[in-house]
Formats: structure tokens, C-alpha cells, sequence
């Protein structure tokens, strides 16, 4: 094995690879057959994996303290003080993620080699799938903004090109245009904040812009570039004002939607504000504003999964909700937390939209969960490998989501004052209703279909059943102190975001305590927004009643774990309660009815896109007709032929002087002799 | 063998001459003969600004391979040439892009290509002469010369209306360039005044200080000359007229060079000539750039016609340009250049595949076309690729100009650089949108399906793409060589101007600005 | 004496020539032209020119108004349809008239303060003027030949029938 | 009428001459301009021409050189050639449009 400090110098290979293979698909994939781009597609990809599982080993056995290497590969762009060298940078942080981003989507490669071996653009896809993983890594191992700046544009070129995949469908095309659009809405304030870190800092490396940030820049200047980046942020996780891409995305192939709109790209914004998160601490203001804007994307996504009835859509607003958990954890002062809730729910949601696909896949591309059901014991592997990935994902004690979603649920209870605790605890239970939800729809019940079952091959079930595997294990990573763990995550991450203890501790540490205070104010103005779920609250709280209701003993903490586990199971149980139980069959329907006007904001998720419509797509379009047809063919353009025409009016106006009468050339010439005689 | 003492800027310049006039006093039998020799005589050009680029010194700002020779010696015109960090690359990618213009059009039908191909040449050396010429005579024989040969290529193998398109574009620059005659006399007799020899040689002029009074006009003259030429936004009306009447290859040029010559000559002529009225009319001309930059855009948007769209996306990028050159700053004004290099290239690319698109289906509309993705694959990865480059995908070379006269502006104003900025929104809608429609979807029946790209425009299009990767990966080879000049034209610009320092009153960063912040 | 002669002369020309205006019949506007010519050449001949005289009277007289009246002759052209004279038009254009003639007099009597040089005997003969004709304006006489020469080519090119 | 008035109307100098030289061409001007019919016209520019000729003659004969002469010889040959070219135009024209009016021909109207 490459052992010591050489193996670093290979740093630069891991994002290299895929592309090597990005390209050679690119151009012999039409000729050669599957199987070749398949070996190419996946091996680049395996063999970036094993690279990165290598270089963590070496990196492991490197003290705490010196964990972080940088290897420039060569000077891009030089202008005037403007420096942008290709660099990268090796910590705790982006080591975690090239290793989860370069396996989880092997492990996505493998399965669609089985998902897409009928289609005719096969090489194609591998090409940009292997393009997307390069960007993925590049913008995960930058040393600079710049760097960060690239992998952060091509991973939206990449989702772009894979969702408009099969560019035969018109709404596929849409969607991926739609999804460029706003992403490329927050790349133009990431854009912005990368110049104004320029301009305040001088340079735009990571490394002398978060060494000591507080002697350059005010708090005030923090929170502008603070802002900006998590606006950057917000285009790319799909949070509240710029979410309404992510539903639509599920229009690409499927193992797409696992790999980039659960595992890689979209905790790309998360991964840019935890790389920023010194510039953040600076201004606890944004800090607060990333917390909100989290929670409240967390609640309103989950609402709206609870009435979809499209299965990939129901997971993409799950993942919009648990990508608001993670910002969530960020805004309380729990960078660590959210980092462990992004690994382990990569490895959920991923497990989760491949069992889908495996779903669609037998039933001949059926969405709709409505007319499955009963598949049970057609494909009991997928069934059983989604039910693992339903438990991790809605934080059922002993599976990974519990642990990572239970920290969360400390810090925000902690630092985030008690209504935010409150509404996040919903909202996890909201997702253990959802999850189970599609579960009991789909594999319980009479079977509402009756095409032939086409069942999935090896190729695809292997890879869920590795997930399942990493879903279950992946959180034991992080089990608290409390529970007797060793909350190795934390430890790890510690480099980046100081020492873990301060967090993990049930006592709050000081700056906690500062943050609980000041967040009344945010608070109040949280509470508005929930008023419209009171009504389901009403229904969770009298299940809540029959559930265990023994006083725990212990800490707080402890008892915080019990609430988050019994919020969970109420969920899960109401689902069953739902759909399973026959007398529980027509309650879903008497609710429907009876709170019509709360069903359908939440079947239009909150008629965020009309008003998006509306608002801006139209205004521009009328805008720039208004100026294509008034300002410049009317004004510009008349003007022009305006002193065209005034010259011509005035030729024939002289011409008609000419009268053909010879009388009137003599009168001319007389008129003429008299002059010059009047003259002498 | 030695080539330093070759002439190499006059042999660049008379070298297209020479083959335009073979071309045309010689009777060929065919087109084949004449096309192969206009392409020999544009490689051997390229061939020539690659020696020129070896023998390049990228350290030193000032003029190199100076050529100095009487000309008109009683009027004081002196055939003055030289090259510098600025105008090295304008040479380059009009050699490089005259002979990609010829291949795009090799199977181009329309009588007479043979003489298609001269007037090619001679746009050349018109162009070629104005990168190199250090004579303001000399610069304006070459800027009327250039006119000619654009009024054929246009007027001839143009489209339908293509009589009114010519006549406007020739009037417009015409009328921009006989105000700056004006102007060049004036200054030629206020240094008469001040050094008492007659004299047209830029260097000399650099130094004359204009009389506050004659400087507002004649700064204005010479700015609207410019403007007009490098469509600067009141004056652009032209540009989408020539552009959708040009023929496949005359539209590669304009966008790929007329309207460099533009913006170039901002750098050239009116920063250094005229440093007060450059500093004190720059906030103006910024607006104006700024509103060109969105507005092109916001046009482009609602374009039926796809190679208007792409006119009015010229547009917007070359309002980009011009903010970049009017930021006073190096980042500007590396951005400004190397930008110019990518347009060429990037919109070039983009004209040559509508080019080929409009062959096969005969029509420019938007709205009949559709689902070409499934019919033509190859082309459908090149218009990817070019529309990809345009949008400013970074790794490619559009974006590093991009974002370095982003920064730039940002640096001089916080609203000057939102403005620019959120220019790469609206650039990603319209070219995105227009992918859309006219590439994916269902394809509306077809008598026949086109067949995809042959080989020799497959070639046409591989060339530039694979210069659009280097300049991307590799932008230093081209900026080392601009920043010295830049340098040099920034001091200059503010040394002039050091009562008004522009950059001091501009760059205390405003943050009252409240759209930015993203507070919910 | 010669006062006398003058201004018959004199009378007699303005006379005709107002005919020639104003005649309505062409016939008689040529005759009366004739009857002018013929005094001009006796004005010559009074101003001691007696060649030019007798180049007058041959060619004015008798070639022109020859070819003039047989053009007139040919066309039984009637005058009826057509004898309006526009008097309209008489007053405006007499006035432009008169303002030309009043121009020419009053320079005229500004510097009326020319005499008749003594002049040698023979002054206007055929031989002085002959001497000077082949002498100093050879040139001028053979482009006039060329010229005649044009002039008879053109008319029978124009007027002859094809 | 003062005598000196009275004694240069009788003595006949140059000016009576070049007066009626002056009024032969007015009339001729006159005529151009008033009559219509072509052939009259033509005539009138003869009277011009003779107009013309007098006070050539008269400065001729003032002055002592010949040049006049022989250059009222040479317009005699113009008037000539007018006349023959402008008879022969009144022809075709006759033969074409069957009048003679001038005020009808207005091909050349722009």
C-alpha cells in the first residue's frame, strides 16, 4: 500500500480520474459497446473511492493538529493582485466528503449500469455522471473560492444536463432549465461574495481568509459576506425561496435523483457554509438567519410531503426538509452535527430514491404510489433494504438518522430556545409519518396494479443492500457521550470547528447561552408560519397520548433523545394507524375533506411556483419584449431611418423644380443675367 | 531561418492583400483553386502571428517590432506599426479566426465564392492594419478600408433584406468615423500649436494636453466613433440587422472581429489621448455599458431569430467589454481583453452552428425548429459545448474574462458590480432557453433528417472549441502578455488624471446597497 | 447726314424686330426678321465693316431665312389653334426684359466717353480681314469648317426619314 | 431738352449703336420668353445673335482692330449651325407630336 506523506501528492488524482473517464465516455463511448463504458464509468469512480479510502487511512494516523495539507496544482488565473491558483486542500472536513461523495456514487454508478442498460444514450449518461462526480470532487477539495467557484458552477451544469437527460420529454427539458436558472439565481450572490472576500481580504485562499478573520472584517462586513455565500448556498440546497427546482428535478433518471439530489449536490451548500463557518461565527445575525431559514424550509417541505402522492417527489421535499435540518444545526452553532446528519442521511436518501427506482423499474415507470401497493412479495430484497433506509431516515433509535437527527435536536434545543426545538420535533416526526407513508402505500395492502413485475437485477440490488449496510452502521459514528459513545465524528471534524466537547455536553457553553437570549425576537416571527399546521398538530398530539408516557430518568439530554424517539415512533405509527389498519382507511379522505383549504397549500407545495411565475418569470418576459419592441425598434431604430427618410423627403423636394418647360430654363436664365447685372 | 529581421507586421498586413489580388486579377476556371489559395494565404498569416507571438517579449509594456517609414512626409503621416500586449492577441484571432470563417463557408453555395474569399482576405488586412498601426492617418485609412470589403461580404452573399442591412451598418460606422476625422485633425493642429511639427504618430500625441475647451468635443467624437463600432448600446441597431442578413461566414467575422476593433480602440486611441475626458465621462460610459450589457440581454431573450439572438448576445458581452475597459483597473482591463479573445471565439462558434443549422433548414425562426438533438448528435454537441462557453461555465474561456471584469467593476463601484454580475443570470436564461427550443423536444415531422456534420465542418468547429479549453485551463499564456500593457495604460490613464483619481472616489465600497443582502 | 441714315436704319430695325415678336402668323415674324437682318447689314456697312456687311446679307438673308421660311412652308401648319402669345406672361417677362435693357443703358451712359479711333482707309475689306482671318485665327477657321461640316451631318441625320 | 442733350442725339457715336445692339437683344429675349411656337423661337435667337453682332462691330470699329469682325464672322457660322441642327429638331418634333407648341413638350419633367 502507498504509505506516508507520497500518498497525499496523489490528492490531485481523485478528482482526475473521473475526469479521465468523463472523457474517454465522452468521446469513444458511441462506439464502444455498454459494457466498456460501464467498466469505464464505474471503474474511474471505484478506483477514486479506493484512492480516497487510502489516502484516509494514511490521514487517520496523522496527528490531530497538522491535518491539513494543501498542494497546489498550477497557477490559473493571474491578474493584478487577483490570484487564483488551482489548489487543494486536504482536512478533516473535505476528507469526509470525498470519501462519502466518491462512494456513495459508485455505488449509484453500479446500480444504474443495471437501471439504464436499456437506453440508447448509455454513454452519454456515464459521461456526464463521471463529469459530475469530477466537479463534485473538485468543489469538495478546493483551497480556494475560485476553485470552489468551478465545482460549484459544473456540478449545476452537470444536474442541468442530467435532468434534461431523456431531452425528448418537454417537461424534462423544463425542469432542467428551471434548475439551472436558480441555481445559477444563487451562484450570482456566491459570485458576489467571493469578490467582496476579495476586496476586504485581498485574496480569495481558504487558508488566510478563515485563519483569523476577525481582525480584516467587521461584524458588519462578516454578515454581508456571510449572506452572501449562504444566498449561494440556498440556490444550490434547494432551501425556501429557491426549493422549488428540487421537486421538479425528479424528471432525470432515478439513480440521478439519488446520486445528485439526495447525496452530492445538494449538500454542497451545506458543505460551503460549514467551510465558511468562521466568517459565520463572526455574525451571530446570519447565524440566526441560516437557522431560520432551515427550520423553516425543514417545516414546510415536510408538510408538503405529507400529501404528495408521486413517490420521488415525496423523497425530493424530504430531502429539501432534512437539508433544512442540516442548515438548521449550522445556524445553532452545531457545524459538526450537520455534517454527521449529511453523511448519514447520503446514505439514507440515497438507499431510499434507489429502492424507488427499483420501485418504478418493476412497475414499468409507475410513479404514482397511489395505484401500487401489495409488493411485498414481489421484490421482498427492495422492500426489506427500504425499510432500513424508512427507519435510519426518520430517526428510529439505534439506526444512523437517530443519532445525527438527535444531535441536532440538542444543539437547536440548547442554543435555539424551545419553540424552534418544538417545531423541529414535528417536523421529525412529520418525516417518520411521510416515510412510512410511501412504505405502507407501496408494499402494503391489496395490490392496486397488474402489469407484469419486472424484477431488478443483481446489478442494482447489490448496491442497496451496501447501503442499507452503511444506513444502519453509518451512526454509530457519532453516538454521544451520553449514550456511551465515543462521538469519533465530532473528535474528527474537531480541527475544523473547534473542540467538540463544548457542543456534545449537556451543559450549554457560553456562547449558547448568548444565542438562546437573543433569539426570542426570531422566534415570534417563526410562529406565524406554523399557525397553519395547528390543525395536523391536533391530530399527532391525541396519538401522543396512548403512546409510553413513563417520566425518563437522567439528564436532559436523555430525556431530549426519549422525546425525539417517541416523536418518531407516534409518527410511524400513525402511518400504519392510516394506511395499514382497515377501520384507519377512510380517515386520510375525512381529513382531506375537512380541512380542504389546508390540503390543497399543501398538494401546490404553498403555490410557490405560481407566485414564482407571476412574479418574475412573466414580468421579464413582458420587460424584455416591452424593450425589444418600444425602445429599440421604436426609438433607436426610427431615429436611424428618420434621418434616412428626412434626406430623401428633401431630394424631392428639389427635384420637383424641374418643370420640363423650355420657358421656364430661359426665365431661369434671365432670372440669372439680372443678377449678375444687378451685381455689377 | 532568422526571423528577426523579417518585417513580420507589414507581411502580416499586405500578406492577405497580396492573395485578395491574385484572387481577383486572375481568371480561374472554378471556385476550387481561388479557395484553396485564400486558405493557403490565411494559414500562412496564422503562421506568421505565431513567429510574431515567439518573438514576443512578454516583459516589456512598450511597442515591439517597430516599423517606422515615411509616408505622406509634408502632412508629418509616418507608416508607423508596432505591437504590444494589447493588440499581440487582437492579431492573433483575427489570423486564427479568417481561416476557420473560410472553412465554415468551404461548401457554402452562391456563385462567385472565389471572390467571396478576396474580399475574406482583404477584410483581413483592413483589420490587421488597425490592430498594428501606431499613426492615427494610418489607423483611419485602415477603418475606412475595412468597411469595403465588410459592405461586399454582406451586401452580396447576404440574406433577404441584406441591401438595407449593408447600407445601415456602412452609414452608421461611417458617419461615427467622419466625426472622429474631425477630431484627429483638431488634435493634429493643437500639436501644432504646442510642439510646431506637423505630426500623426500616436506616441508624440499622447503627450499634447487638449485645451479644456476643444476636449469635450473631441473626446465625444472620438467616443462615438468607437461606440458605434463596438455596438455600445445607443448605437447598436446596426448590429442585429448585419448579423441576421450576413452570410454563414461574414457573420463569424463580425462578431469575430469587427467588433473587437471597437473596443480596441478605446484602449488604443481615446484612453490615452484623452485620460481627463476618459476619467470624468466614465461613470456615463460605465451606465452605458451596463445598460447595453442587460439590456442585450433582456432582448435576446424574446428573439424569434436565432442569429439576431446571438447579435443582441454580442451586444451584452461587448457592454461587458467596455465596462471592463472603463474600470481604470488591471483585473479590468485583462478581463476586457481576454474577454474580447473568448467572444470571438465563443460567439464565432455559435454563429458557425447556427450557420450550419440554418443551412440544412433553411430557416432562421426559432419557432420551426425543434428537436434538432435527435437528428444531428454532433452538431448538438458542439452547440452544447458553445452555448455552454457562452454562458460562462468556468474551465472555459468566456468565464475568465467573465469574472476577472467582475471583479474589476466590483472593486471600482459595490452597485457597478452587482449590475454586471447578475448579467450571468440572464445570460444562462437566454442561451439556455434557446438550446431548448431549438435542440431538445419532439422534432416537428421533417421531409427528410439532416445529416449530421461533415467532415469539413466538423473541423471548423473542433478548432475553436479546442482553443476555448486551453484559453480556459490555461488562461496565463494569455494574460502574462496583457497585464504589462495594461499596466502601462492604467498608469497612464491615471497619471493624467490625478486631480480627479477615479479610483479613490469610486472605490469606497458603498454598502447601503439593500437588494444584495439575501436576509429573509 | 448720316444722323438721317442712322436712325431710319435705327427705326426700321426695332420695328421688324418688335414684328417678329409679335406677329401672330409666323410667315410674317419671318419676313419681318428678314427686313431686320437686312438693316443690320446696312448698319455694318455704316460702321465701316463692308465684308461683313455682304457676309450678312448672303448668308443671313439668303441661306438662314432661305431654310427658315421653307421650313415654315412645309408644315401647312395653322396658325389658328395656335396663336396665343401668352400675353399672360408679356407683362412679367417685359418687365425682366426691361430691367436687362435698363442695366445695359445705365452702364452705358456711365462712361460714354468713347471716340472712334482713327481707322486706315480699307478697315473692314475683304483684304485686311482675310490677311488677319489665315493669319492669327487659322485655328478658329478650320474648326469652324469641322464645325459646319458636324452641323450639316447632324441635320440630315436628324431629319431624314428612316 | 437742354442743347448738349439735343447735340449728342444728332451726333451719332458709339453709344447709339451699342443702344441698338441692346434693344435687338432684349427684343430677342423678349420673344423667347413670350412666344411659344418654336420656329419663332429660333428666330428670336437670330435677332439675339444680330443684337450681339452690332456691338461687336461697333467696339470693332472704336476701338480699330478687326478682331471683332472676324469674330462676328465666326458667330455668323454658330447661328448657322443653330439654325440648321434646330430646323432639323423642329421636324422630328413636327413629325412626332404634330405641334409646334413649346409649352406642351414636358417629357423632361423630373
Amino acid at each position: 500500500m502507498v504509505e506516508g506523506r507520497q500518498v497525499f501528492d496523489l490528492l490531485w488524482l481523485v478528482p482526475a480520474i473521473p475526469l479521465f473517464g468523463a472523457i474517454f465516455n465522452c468521446l469513444l463511448g458511441a462506439r464502444a459497446g455498454n459494457l466498456i463504458v460501464s467498466i469505464v464509468g464505474c471503474g474511474s469512480i471505484g478506483l477514486a473511492f479506493a484512492l480516497s479510502v487510502c489516502i484516509f487511512r494514511a490521514f487517520l494516523d496523522l496527528p490531530p493538529e497538522d491535518r491539513m495539507i494543501e498542494f497546489c496544482v498550477f497557477q490559473w488565473i493571474a491578474a493584478g493582485n487577483f490570484l487564483a491558483p488551482i489548489d487543494l486542500l486536504l482536512d478533516p472536513l473535505s476528507m469526509a466528503m470525498i470519501t462519502m461523495v466518491s462512494g456513495v456514487s459508485f455505488l449509484i454508478h453500479v446500480y444504474s449500469v443495471g437501471y439504464m442498460e436499456k437506453d440508447k444514450c448509455f454513454a452519454r449518461y456515464f459521461f456526464y455522471l463521471n463529469l459530475f462526480v469530477f466537479f463534485m470532487l473538485t468543489l469538495v477539495l478546493a483551497g480556494n473560492f475560485l476553485v470552489l467557484y468551478i465545482g460549484w458552477e459544473g456540478v449545476g451544469l452537470c444536474s442541468y444536463l442530467l435532468i434534461s437527460f431523456w431531452y425528448e420529454k418537454r417537461t424534462a427539458a423544463a425542469a432542467g432549465l428551471k434548475a439551472f436558472v436558480v441555481t445559477r439565481f444563487g451562484d450570482f450572490f456566491f459570485a458576489l461574495g467571493i469578490m467582496l472576500v476579495f476586496v476586504q481580504f485581498g485574496t480569495i485562499h481558504f487558508h488566510s481568509v478563515f485563519e483569523d478573520p476577525a481582525k480584516v472584517i467587521d461584524s458588519r462586513m462578516a454578515m454581508w459576506i456571510a449572506l452572501l455565500i449562504f444566498a449561494g448556498a440556498v440556490g444550490k440546497s434547494a432551501q425556501i425561496p429557491l426549493h422549488t427546482w428540487l421537486p421538479d428535478a425528479m424528471e432525470a433518471p432515478t439513480p440521478v435523483s439519488a446520486l445528485i439530489h439526495a447525496a452530492t449536490m445538494v449538500t454542497a451548500g451545506v458543505y460551503l457554509v460549514a467551510r465558511c463557518y468562521p466568517i459565520f461565527e463572526l455574525s451571530p445575525v446570519s447565524l440566526q438567519i441560516v437557522g431560520i431559514t432551515g427550520l423553516l424550509t425543514a417545516f414546510i417541505s415536510a408538510t408538503v410531503a405529507l400529501v404528495h402522492t408521486d413517490i420521488k417527489r415525496i423523497l425530493a421535499y424530504s430531502t429539501v426538509s432534512q437539508l433544512g435540518h442540516m442548515f438548521l444545526a449550522l445556524g445553532v452553532g452545531a457545524p459538526a452535527a450537520a455534517v454527521f446528519h449529511l453523511l448519514t442521511h447520503a446514505f439514507a436518501k440515497a438507499l431510499l430514491f434507489l429502492g424507488s427506482g427499483a420501485v418504478i423499474h418493476a412497475l414499468h415507470d409507475e410513479m404514482d404510489i397511489r395505484n401500487m401497493g401489495g409488493l411485498r412479495q414481489y421484490i421482498p430484497a427492495t422492500f426489506y433494504t427500504f425499510t432500513i433506509g424508512a427507519l435510519a431516515m426518520s430517526g428510529i433509535p439505534g439506526l444512523a438518522g437517530f443519532f445525527s437527527k438527535d444531535a441536532i435536536l440538542h444543539a437547536t434545543f440548547v442554543n435555539g430556545g424551545f419553540l424552534m426545538w418544538a417545531l423541529i420535533v414535528i417536523t421529525a416526526s412529520m418525516t417518520g409519518f411521510y416515510t412510512f407513508r410511501i412504505i405502507f402505500m407501496a408494499f402494503f395492502g391489496e395490490k392496486r396494479w397488474d402489469v407484469h413485475i419486472h424484477h431488478p437485477g443483481t446489478v442494482m440490488v447489490i448496491p442497496l443492500v451496501l447501503l442499507a449496510l452503511l444506513a444502519a452502521v453509518g451512526g454509530y459514528m457519532g453516538v454521544p457521550h451520553v449514550l456511551g459513545g465515543g462521538d469519533r465524528i465530532s473528535n474528527f471534524l474537531a480541527p475544523n470547528f473547534g473542540n467538540p466537547e463544548v457542543h456534545a455536553t449537556a451543559e450549554p457553553s457560553n456562547k449558547g447561552v448568548a444565542l438562546a437570549a437573543e433569539d426570542e425576537t426570531a422566534v415570534v416571527e417563526s410562529e406565524e408560519a406554523a399557525e397553519s399546521e395547528k390543525v395536523l398538530e391536533g391530530v399527532t398530539a391525541e396519538t401522543l397520548a396512548e403512546g409510553e408516557g413513563h417520566a425518563p430518568a437522567g439528564s436532559p439530554e436523555m430525556l431530549l433523545m426519549l422525546v425525539s424517539a417517541v416523536m418518531a415512533f407516534s409518527g410511524v405509527g400513525l402511518a400504519y394507524f392510516f394506511y395499514v389498519t382497515p377501520e384507519g382507511r377512510e380517515v386520510p379522505a375525512m381529513l382531506s375533506d375537512k380541512f380542504g383549504a389546508v390540503y390543497n397549500i399543501l398538494t401546490n407545495a404553498w403555490y410557490f411556483d405560481k407566485v414564482y411565475k407571476a412574479v418574475f418569470i412573466d414580468t421579464y418576459m413582458l420587460m424584455s419584449e416591452f424593450f425589444w419592441k418600444a425602445v429599440d425598434t421604436a426609438v433607436i431604430d426610427h431615429a436611424v431611418r428618420g434621418v434616412a427618410g428626412s434626406l430623401l423627403g428633401g431630394g424631392s423636394i428639389i427635384s420637383s423644380l424641374q418643370l420640363g418647360l423650355v420657358r421656364w430654363y430661359a426665365t431661369v436664365m434671365v432670372l440669372g443675367a439680372i443678377i449678375i447685372i444687378l451685381y455689377i | 531561418m532568422d526571423v528577426s529581421n523579417w518585417p513580420i507586421l507589414s507581411m502580416l498586413i499586405f500578406l492577405p492583400a497580396v492573395g485578395a489580388a491574385l484572387i481577383f486579377f486572375i481568371p480561374w476556371r472554378g471556385d476550387f483553386l481561388p479557395k484553396t489559395l485564400a486558405l493557403l494565404v490565411g494559414a500562412a498569416n496564422l503562421w506568421l502571428s505565431i513567429v510574431l507571438f515567439r518573438s514576443f517579449d512578454p516583459t516589456s509594456a512598450d511597442m515591439q517590432l517597430v516599423e517606422k517609414s515615411a509616408w505622406i512626409p509634408e502632412l508629418g503621416a509616418s507608416y508607423y506599426l508596432g505591437v504590444d500586449g494589447l493588440s499581440l492577441f487582437m492579431v492573433m484571432i483575427t489570423t486564427f479566426m479568417v481561416p476557420v470563417a473560410m472553412l465554415s463557408s468551404w461548401d457554402q453555395e452562391g456563385r462567385r465564392q472565389d471572390l467571396f474569399y478576396g474580399f475574406l482576405l482583404l477584410l483581413e488586412t483592413g483589420l490587421i492594419g488597425i490592430f498594428l498601426a501606431l499613426d492615427l492617418l494610418l489607423f483611419y485609412a485602415f477603418w475606412e478600408v475595412m468597411l469595403i470589403p465588410m459592405y461586399l461580404l454582406v451586401g452580396i452573399w447576404g440574406g433577404t433584406n441584406r441591401r438595407y442591412a449593408t447600407l445601415k451598418l456602412i452609414i452608421y460606422t461611417m458617419g461615427g468615423s467622419l466625426l472622429m476625422l474631425v477630431a484627429i485633425l483638431a488634435l493634429y493642429f493643437f500639436h501644432h500649436a504646442q510642439a510646431g511639427e506637423y505630426t500623426f504618430d500616436i506616441t508624440k500625441l499622447y503627450e499634447t494636453p487638449v485645451p479644456p475647451h476643444a476636449l469635450l468635443p473631441m473626446g465625444l467624437a472620438f467616443f462615438v466613433a468607437f461606440a458605434v463600432k463596438s455596438p455600445l448600446f445607443p448605437f447598436h441597431t446596426w448590429l442585429p440587422d448585419a448579423h441576421a442578413e450576413s452570410p454563414m461566414a461574414g457573420a463569424v467575422d463580425i462578431t469575430g472581429l469587427l467588433i473587437k476593433t471597437g473596443a480596441y480602440a478605446f484602449l488604443r486611441f481615446l484612453l490615452p489621448l484623452f485620460p481627463e475626458f476618459s476619467t470624468s465621462y466614465a461613470p456615463v460610459v460605465v451606465t452605458l455599458a451596463l445598460i447595453a450589457n442587460l439590456y442585450g440581454a433582456m432582448l435576446a431573450t424574446v428573439q424569434d431569430d436565432l442569429k439576431r439572438l446571438i447579435a443582441y448576445s454580442s451586444v451584452s458581452h461587448v457592454g461587458l467589454v467596455i465596462l471592463g475597459i472603463f474600470v481604470f483597473n488591471v483585473q479590468g482591463i485583462d478581463g476586457a481583453v481576454f474577454m474580447m479573445v473568448s467572444i470571438a471565439l465563443c460567439s464565432g462558434g455559435l454563429f458557425m452552428v447556427v450557420g450550419m443549422i440554418h443551412k440544412r433548414s433553411g430557416t432562421k425562426e426559432i419557432s420551426q425548429l425543434g428537436g434538432v438533438w435527435k437528428d444531428m448528435p454532433l452538431l448538438a454537441g458542439f452547440f452544447m459545448f458553445f452555448t455552454i462557453a457562452s454562458v460562462g461555465l468556468p474551465g472555459l474561456s468566456n468565464f475568465v474574462g467573465e469574472f476577472l471584469i467582475f471583479v474589476g467593476a466590483f472593486k471600482v463601484g459595490v452597485l457597478y458590480g452587482v449590475l454586471a454580475t447578475f448579467v450571468m443570470v440572464l445570460t444562462a436564461v437566454y442561451l439556455l432557453w434557446m438550446f431548448w427550443r431549438v435542440m431538445l423536444e419532439k422534432a416537428p415531422v421533417r421531409a427528410r433528417p439532416w445529416q449530421d456534420l461533415s467532415m469539413v465542418e466538423t473541423i471548423t468547429l473542433t478548432i475553436p472549441a479546442i482553443v476555448v479549453v486551453v484559453l480556459g485551463v490555461y488562461p496565463k499564456i494569455l494574460l502574462d502578455r496583457i497585464e504589462p500593457s495594461a499596466l502601462k495604460l492604467v498608469g497612464q490613464v491615471k497619471k493624467e488624471a490625478a486631480q480627479m483619481d477615479y479610483a479613490a472616489k469610486e472605490n469606497s465600497i458603498r454598502l447601503a446597497k439593500t437588494e444584495r443582502g439575501e436576509s429573509e | 447726314m448720316e444722323q438721317i441714315f442712322f436712325y431710319t436704319a435705327f427705326a426700321i430695325a426695332v420695328i421688324s424686330a418688335a414684328s417678329v415678336v409679335l406677329q401672330n402668323k409666323v410667315m410674317y415674324s419671318a419676313l419681318s426678321l428678314i427686313i431686320t437682318l437686312l438693316t443690320v447689314a446696312w448698319i455694318y456697312a455704316m460702321l465701316s465693316a463692308p465684308f461683313l456687311a455682304i457676309v450678312q446679307v448672303i448668308l443671313y438673308a439668303g441661306a438662314i431665312m432661305v431654310l427658315l421660311l421653307f421650313v415654315v412652308m412645309m408644315f401647312r401648319y395653322d396658325e389658328t389653334e395656335h396663336k396665343r402669345l401668352r400675353p399672360d406672361l408679356l407683362g412679367v417677362f417685359s418687365v425682366l426684359v426691361a430691367v436687362i435693357f435698363a442695366g445695359v443703358l445705365v452702364s452705358l451712359f456711365s462712361c460714354s466717353c468713347f471716340e472712334n479711333a482713327p481707322v486706315p482707309a480699307d478697315f473692314g475689306s475683304i483684304k485686311s480681314i482675310g490677311s488677319v482671318l489665315y493669319t492669327q485665327y487659322l485655328v478658329p477657321v478650320e474648326l469652324a469648317s469641322v464645325l459646319l461640316l458636324v452641323a450639316v451631318v447632324g441635320a440630315v441625320m436628324l431629319a431624314v426619314k428612316r | 431738352m437742354q442743347p448738349e442733350v439735343i447735340q449728342s442725339l444728332l451726333q451719332i457715336g458709339p453709344t447709339h449703336y451699342l443702344v441698338l445692339g441692346a434693344t435687338l437683344f432684349s427684343l430677342g429675349v423678349l420673344g423667347f420668353l413670350v412666344r411659344s411656337n418654336i420656329i419663332v423661337l429660333l428666330m428670336c435667337i437670330e435677332l439675339m445673335i444680330n443684337g450681339a453682332g452690332i456691338t461687336f462691330i461697333t467696339f470693332c470699329r472704336q476701338l480699330g482692330s478687326l478682331e471683332g469682325q472676324v469674330f462676328v464672322l465666326f458667330a455668323m457660322v454658330v447661328a448657322a449651325v443653330e439654325i440648321a441642327v434646330g430646323l432639323s429638331i423642329v421636324v422630328l418634333v413636327f413629325r412626332n407630336r404634330s405641334t409646334l407648341d413649346a409649352d406642351k413638350m414636358e417629357v423632361l419633367k423630373w
